[in-house]
């Protein structure tokens, strides 16, 4: 196993517990960032394997955009996930 | 107009940089450029040059000057955090400073070396502004002072500031 | 953990706000950058104007949405989105016009962008791709326009209640 | 050229080392404000440094010949400067959102920027 | 004209016959009885009650085909329980619905 | 083997996007997981196209006289991935303006008080 | 003979970095306050940044590191929103 | 510039006419708000018109090939391009009849919309979306390839959501838009996700070359599963449908009427993968009865749903699944028989009335819904409780209704009896009881239109209602769609043998359409 096959197992790990933990945080607000930290490892993943055009697409749109609306909604709506 | 065509040469620069290659730009390349450029510098002209002191050749040189002592303090201050990493001995605070500038940019300036050097983190600014900064081990020295002394935190940062940016 | 109200100010602290301003025209050029060179190096029409319209995105939440939107507001970003979309079908539809189909690629061969690239590794040469580097072109106008004018109305839409 | 290898390996170790202990210090810190000394210097620090092997690589290749990787060092060269603009910012907005948010700095012996909120709490 | 299967369908003689009908029709009414007493038939006896009004007679929309709803109460029970109106239900509906597809068409070839 | 990883994650990608979309109840959260979902199917098509050894396709990266040995990565897969990516992200925000509109005439973002239609 | 092959040492920065972000994602996970998850994204940008810088090195790939631009350009704007939230008032 | 040369390049023209106009409404409504009202009329027109001229050449001929990009614009795939990854538009019968259901609508809901929207807020955006929404039915009905397919289901569900949610100071258009938005995106997903299966096996995306290799492995049938709940569910088939009476109440009267174009065309798409992608290597037997049953499902419910419903549009929108059971019924039996010796004696009958139908419930589902937003324009409600009278004042708006009512009840002269018939005799041959539940649904059908009719138009007259009639444009609107009502229910024959059979023809020759696309199968 070379040192390549263990970053192609170790990145998609870390990129599912990114998304489980987006998923299950009950502050929005972490729940957000979570998400930021998934779309990075996903752009990085994008880029190990070979396609720096989505990469480009992924890191302007996750690391910017996508992040940003969803802060300007949780600060138009709020904060917390209530359930009773 | 000053603003704009500062703007523009600044985008035309950063243009050349990036597209550089080994090789001359060739004409297509140049003029892509400043047609980009002119239209950076319309977008940007306003939010880029807020005065004209950093056309100053001299303070340029200043600034290059300053890596030197920038990048020594830099190298101190992550042999500092590994110290602290490693014992856990902190004794942190907040602490008002005045480095007495004027301009908003020297501010920064200052606060973004702050930022990157010896035990030390610029946290707020106020309207006189002073600086807020996070202390990771605060001198026992500079606490009994009430206009905090500047030197303990950012040794000779102001100084320099003030020659680069003010 | 309150909130504490202290922070009514539109924008960022000041020395964000000059950060900003130094780097936007540095995004905003490497946006053209990525803009025009879409057809030799990683990027395109798409990723640059993400990456133009987070610039303006940072002017948004660095200087405060009021702000930004006297200088650009939401009707002139949604105005340049129109113009960048128009110019996209117009390029498609001289494709006929001037050639055999829509979006055919006319311009090869011709002065403007038309030069056949060498086969193999080149450096990349800007004047080459026919109608595509004005597609990109178009499509980085329209998503500059695009994106910038969402993020803007969304924060420019107030909470009832405070 | 080894010698240029051994530089660039030890550029290489000192970054990872520096990025390591960032995280590290993430860990071990006890509150935001000292984890951001970590999490800033040291990572912009052993970036820097992580850069500078780039960068150097760049243009030992370049010298042996292979033109277009000079603009690897250049290209490496503006991610740098990008980094060393933003990350203290990012790292100031932060600490000052921290405070504004309400969290205290921990083990403090001294908030000055509380006494100043508390006063202008009270206008 | 159009041809089914079973045979066709034209509606122009359709048509044609709905004229003569209506033209019969016609004829007919016009052979009755031309003018009627006025007055006579103004007002209903009712039980020596007062007309009421038209809006009170006028069946509102809600009440119309209450027994049918009624008879089929249990349907329909069921039906509002189904239709919550929450998305995240409708979600549930069209990934369950996969499944079944899923079951019908996939599972076959995989066990065979 | 080792390639047909990311396969795996997409399909634990879909299913945990799936879950906040159905067990989840805050709307904003149902947006989330539609983003992650649509993250997933952006990681299938680019492992899809991917060749082991492969390079990026991109025109003048390609060298004249070396012989790469997966050849290049499949284009294709990037192009649809980018198209999906723009229209994830229109859905997103458009998604989110109405969330922030609902919680202005509903005062909740709980998917099951937003139910004035129904029946 | 064959000169030391430069591949492998990036590639091995690059595994590290990668332990490096799984430290940090902890703390994103852990971290008490939304600030603490905040230092911990931010990291995870800066060895982002770091990881594309060695990878574009290690395959000679100059395209690469207009990512890694991209990313140390951008990643900040993220961070500028969340301190917007956490200071509160308009935005 | 001759007619020829038009009639080559018109698919191309057809989506980019409307998308050059969609981009251009903003800039012309900065200028002048009539000059854009007539710019956006025109363009329907003009859209109108090209679109009959190249159906009938469809119709008449044989299907047209677009290659966008290529020196020559019918260059088919195997000759001139070695990649089929070409952006191919390909219109036979079948999209040429969906187009013209399309352009018909919009042309209506354009004119009605002059009127209807004119004190809101934002009309350059209303009419740039819905120029989008055309540019979308049209995209999804022409394209043949299947990733633009999933690009233009996206601009059209993008674009739908964004009107639905257009008068967004009623919370319940929001919600309506929101739950619309999330449910489509999803299933859009699911599109994306089959297309990666079978671009990952074939490497292919061109929906004729894929046919001509595809081989029903356990991944295709996968992908199939994926397809058919996305667009069953886009569709509004039972039960899956909960999003449609949800979007389609809150929704501006002609968006909602356009919105029934776009189900069908999502309809159109759920065909287009059974029949021309996977045609016949498909278990026909078993995808066959699951469309059956879709079909069954869709009518019952929403039939006995719409019964008891208060809300005019509400009640329409039940009936939209009811009658989309229909469509699903013909075709289902079709797809059923399909390869079996049957097929030629009453599966093909089948099909010609399940296609039938759908232009016949585009055009009477939307004149409703004009009569419905009408009614909504004066009365400012759609609770049918505190409705009355409304025939003392809007006498054209009674009649409109009146004939559409007619016609979704499968009342003879009127067009909907025509394809109600076809189905009801073919299907009688699979199952008596096929037909016996769908002669139910439409008396169900008619009830519940004499109960609108009842509380809606009969009785008093409202105290608080406007008096008079709506405005010009609308009925103009309402017209366009009457005319074509009473047109084909006068001449059934002539449309199902000109315009109906081709459009099944092309539907069930899967040889055809590759032939058409590959240049010789």
């Amino acid at each position: 196993m070379t040192m390549i096959e263990i970053i192609h197992i170790v990145l998609p790990v870390l990129l599912i517990a990114s998304a489980i933990v987006a998923v299950l945080f009950k502050d929005l607000l972490a729940s957000a960032i979570s998400l930021a930290v998934m779309s990075l490892l996903l752009s990085l993943e994008f880029y190990i394997l070979e396609a720096p055009d989505v990469a480009i697409a992924e890191a302007g749109i996750g690391a910017c955009i996508t992040t940003a609306i969803i802060i300007v909604a949780i600060k138009k709506t709020e904060r917390m996930e209530v359930e009773e | 107009m000053l603003a704009f065509i500062g703007t523009t040469i600044f985008c035309f620069i950063v243009w050349l940089t990036l597209t550089f290659n080994g090789h001359m730009w060739g004409t297509d390349e140049i003029i892509a450029g400043i047609f980009l450029s002119v239209v950076g510098g319309i977008a940007a002209r306003k939010v880029f040059v807020k005065d004209f002191k950093m056309a100053n050749p001299k303070r340029w040189l200043f600034f290059i000057a300053y890596l030197g002592p920038f990048f020594y303090q830099m190298a101190k201050a992550n042999f500092d955090v590994a110290y602290r990493v490693i014992t856990g001995k902190i004794n942190p605070g907040i602490v008002k400073m005045s480095p007495g500038l004027k301009s908003d940019t020297a501010l920064t300036f200052l606060a973004n070396s702050i930022t990157l050097t010896p035990g030390t983190l610029s946290v707020d600014t106020d309207d006189e502004k002073n600086l807020y900064v996070h202390w990771i081990n605060v001198d026992e020295e500079a606490l009994k002072k009430m206009p905090r002394p500047c030197e303990p935190v950012c040794s000779t940062f102001p100084k320099w500031a003030r020659r680069v940016a003010e | 953990m309150s909130e504490k109200t202290n922070g009514n100010s539109e924008g960022l602290s000041p020395i964000v706000k000059v950060i900003s301003g130094m780097i936007f025209p540095f995004i905003m050029i490497f946006s053209f950058y990525v803009i025009m060179h879409g057809h030799l190096t990683p990027g395109g029409g798409f990723q640059g104007g993400a990456i133009g319209a987070s610039a303006i995105v940072m002017l948004i939440v660095a200087f405060g949405a009021r702000h930004t939107e006297k200088r650009a507001g939401e009707e002139k970003l949604s105005l340049f989105e129109s113009i960048g979309g128009t110019l996209f079908i117009l390029v498609a539809i001289l494709g006929f016009i001037m050639a055999a189909t829509f979006m055919s690629n006319f311009l090869v061969g011709s002065a403007i962008f038309g030069e056949i690239p060498p086969f193999g590794s080149n450096p990349g040469i800007l004047n080459t791709g026919g109608i595509l580097p004005i597609l990109n072109f178009a499509v980085g106008m329209k998503v500059i326009g695009g994106l910038s004018a969402v993020v803007l109305a969304m924060a420019l839409v107030s909470k009832e209640d405070d | 050229m080894t010698y240029v290898e051994w530089l660039i390996y030890i550029f290489l170790g000192i970054g990872l080392f520096f990025n390591f202990l960032a995280s590290v210090g993430l860990m071990r810190f006890p509150d935001v404000y000292t984890r951001l000394h970590a999490g800033t210097k040291c990572t912009t620090f052993g970036s820097i440094f992580l850069s500078l092997a780039v960068i150097i690589y760049g243009i030992w290749k370049y010298h042996e010949g292979d033109t277009p990787l000079i603009s690897l060092s250049i290209h490496t060269f503006i991610a740098l400067v990008a980094i060393m603009l933003t990350n203290p910012t990012g790292a100031h907005a932060i600490a000052r959102a921290a405070h504004r948010s309400g969290v205290k700095p921990a083990m403090a012996v001294v908030d000055d920027l509380e006494e100043k909120e508390e006063e202008n709490d009270d206008d | 004209m159009l041809e089914t299967t079973g045979g066709y369908w034209s509606p122009i003689v359709w048509i044609v016959a709905f004229i003569v009908a209506f033209l019969m029709a016609y004829i007919m009414w016009g052979m009755g009885e031309k003018k009627h007493a006025k007055g006579e038939q103004e007002k209903p006896f009712l039980s020596g009650q007062d007309e009421p009004s038209k809006e009170a007679v006028h069946v509102r929309a809600g009440n119309i085909y209450w027994g049918f709803t009624e008879t089929l109460s249990g349907y329909y029970d069921f039906m509002k329980k189904i239709h919550t109106g929450i998305i995240n239900d409708y979600v549930l509906w069209f990934l369950g619905m996969a499944a079944i597809f899923f079951l019908a068409i996939v599972l076959p070839g995989v066990i065979m | 083997m080792i390639y047909n990883i990311p396969f795996f994650a997409v399909i634990i990608l879909i299913a945990v996007g799936m879950y906040a979309v159905i067990f989840r109840r805050n709307l904003i959260k149902i947006a989330i997981g539609i983003t992650i979902v649509e993250s997933a199917v952006n990681l299938f098509l680019i492992t899809l196209g991917y060749r082991e050894g492969g390079v990026a396709p991109i025109y003048t990266n390609l060298p004249a006289n070396v012989v790469i040995p997966g050849g290049m990565v499949l284009p294709v897969p990037q192009a649809l991935t980018l198209t999906s990516i723009v229209i994830g992200v229109a859905v997103l925000a458009l998604m989110l303006s109405f969330v922030i509109r609902i919680y202005q005439y509903y005062g909740t973002l709980d998917s099951k008080k937003v139910r004035r239609l129904k029946e | 003979m064959i000169s030391f092959d430069f591949t492998d040492p990036f590639i091995l920065t690059f595994l590290l970095l990668l332990v490096c972000m799984l430290i940090a994602m902890i703390r994103v996970l852990l971290g008490p306050t939304t600030p603490d998850r905040v230092v911990g994204l931010d990291t995870i940008n800066t060895l982002v940044i770091a990881a594309m810088i060695i990878y574009g090195a290690a395959f000679d790939e100059v395209i690469y590191i207009d990512v890694a631009i991209v990313y140390a350009l951008l990643s900040f704007i993220t961070t500028l929103f969340i301190a917007k939230y956490l200071e509160g008032g308009k935005l | 510039m001759n007619v020829d040369w038009l009639l080559t390049h018109s698919p191309a023209l057809l989506i980019a006419i409307p998308l050059l106009a969609a981009f251009l409404t903003p800039v012309i409504d900065r200028i002048n708000k009539k000059a854009r009202d007539a710019f956006v009329i025109i363009v329907l027109i003009i859209a109108e018109i090209i679109m009959i001229a190249l159906a009938w050449d469809v119709f008449t001929g044989s299907a047209h090939i677009y290659t966008m990009g290529a020196s020559n614009p019918t260059a088919t795939i195997p000759s001139q391009a070695a990649v089929p990854i070409r952006i191919v538009l390909e219109v036979d019968g079948m999209g040429a009849f969906m187009g013209l259901i399309s352009t018909t609508v919009s042309l209506a809901a354009g004119f009605y919309s002059l009127a209807f929207v004119k004190k809101e807020t934002g009309q350059g955006r209303y009419y740039t979306l819905l120029l989008l929404m055309l540019v979308g039915m049209l995209g999804m009905e022409f394209t043949g390839d299947i990733f633009n397919l999933f690009v233009f289901l996206e601009v059209l569900s993008m674009a739908s959501a964004a009107l639905i949610a257009y008068r967004f100071y009623y919370g319940d258009a929001v919600e309506g838009a929101f739950k619309y938005c999330v449910v489509s995106s999803l299933g859009a997903l699911m599109v994306l996700f089959a297309i990666g299966l079978l671009y990952g096996q074939y490497d292919l995306l061109n929906m004729a070359a894929l046919a001509k290799v595809i081989e029903y492995t356990t991944l295709d049938k996968i992908a199939l599963v994926l397809l058919i709940a996305a667009f069953a569910m886009k569709c509004g088939a039972v039960p899956m449908h909960m999003w449609t009476p949800d979007s389609y109440t809150v929704a501006p009267a002609p968006i909602t009427a356009m919105l029934v174009a776009a189900s069908q065309a999502s309809l159109y798409a759920l065909f287009r993968i059974c029949f021309s992608l996977y045609g016949l290597t498909l278990d026909v037997t078993t995808v066959g009865i699951i469309i059956i049953a879709l079909g069954l499902l869709s009518m019952f419910v929403g039939v006995t749903m719409a019964l008891p419903q208060k809300d005019i549009k509400r009640l329409m929108s039940y009936h939209a699944v009811s009658q989309t059971g229909y469509m699903l019924l013909g075709v289902g039996v079709g797809l059923y028989l399909l390869g079996k010796s049957d097929f030629d004696t009453y599966g093909m009958a089948a099909m010609e009335g399940g296609i039938f139908h759908i232009i016949n419930h585009a055009l009477y589902k939307g004149l409703l819904f004009l009569t419905a937003g009408a009614i909504f324009y004066k009365v400012k409600t759609r609770n049918l409780n505190e409705m009355g009278g409304l025939a003392h004042s809007m006498k054209f708006t009674t009649i409109f209704f009146m004939i559409g009512a007619l016609a979704i009840a499968g009342i003879p002269p009127f067009n909907g009896f025509a394809s109600k018939l076809l189905i009801y005799e073919s299907a009688y041959h699979v199952s008596p009881i096929l037909s016996i539940i769908a002669m139910l649904v439409s008396i169900i059908t008619l009830a519940s239109f004499v109960k609108v009719f009842h509380s809606a138009f009969m009785g008093p007259p409202m105290e608080n209602a406007e008096a008079g009639e709506v405005p010009k444009s609308m009925i103009i609107g309402m017209a366009i769609l009457t005319v074509g009502i009473i047109l084909f229910g006068l001449f059934p024959g002539w449309v199902v043998s000109n315009i109906v059979h081709p459009a099944a023809q092309a539907l069930a020759a899967q040889a055809g359409y590759i032939g058409s696309v590959a240049g010789g199968a």
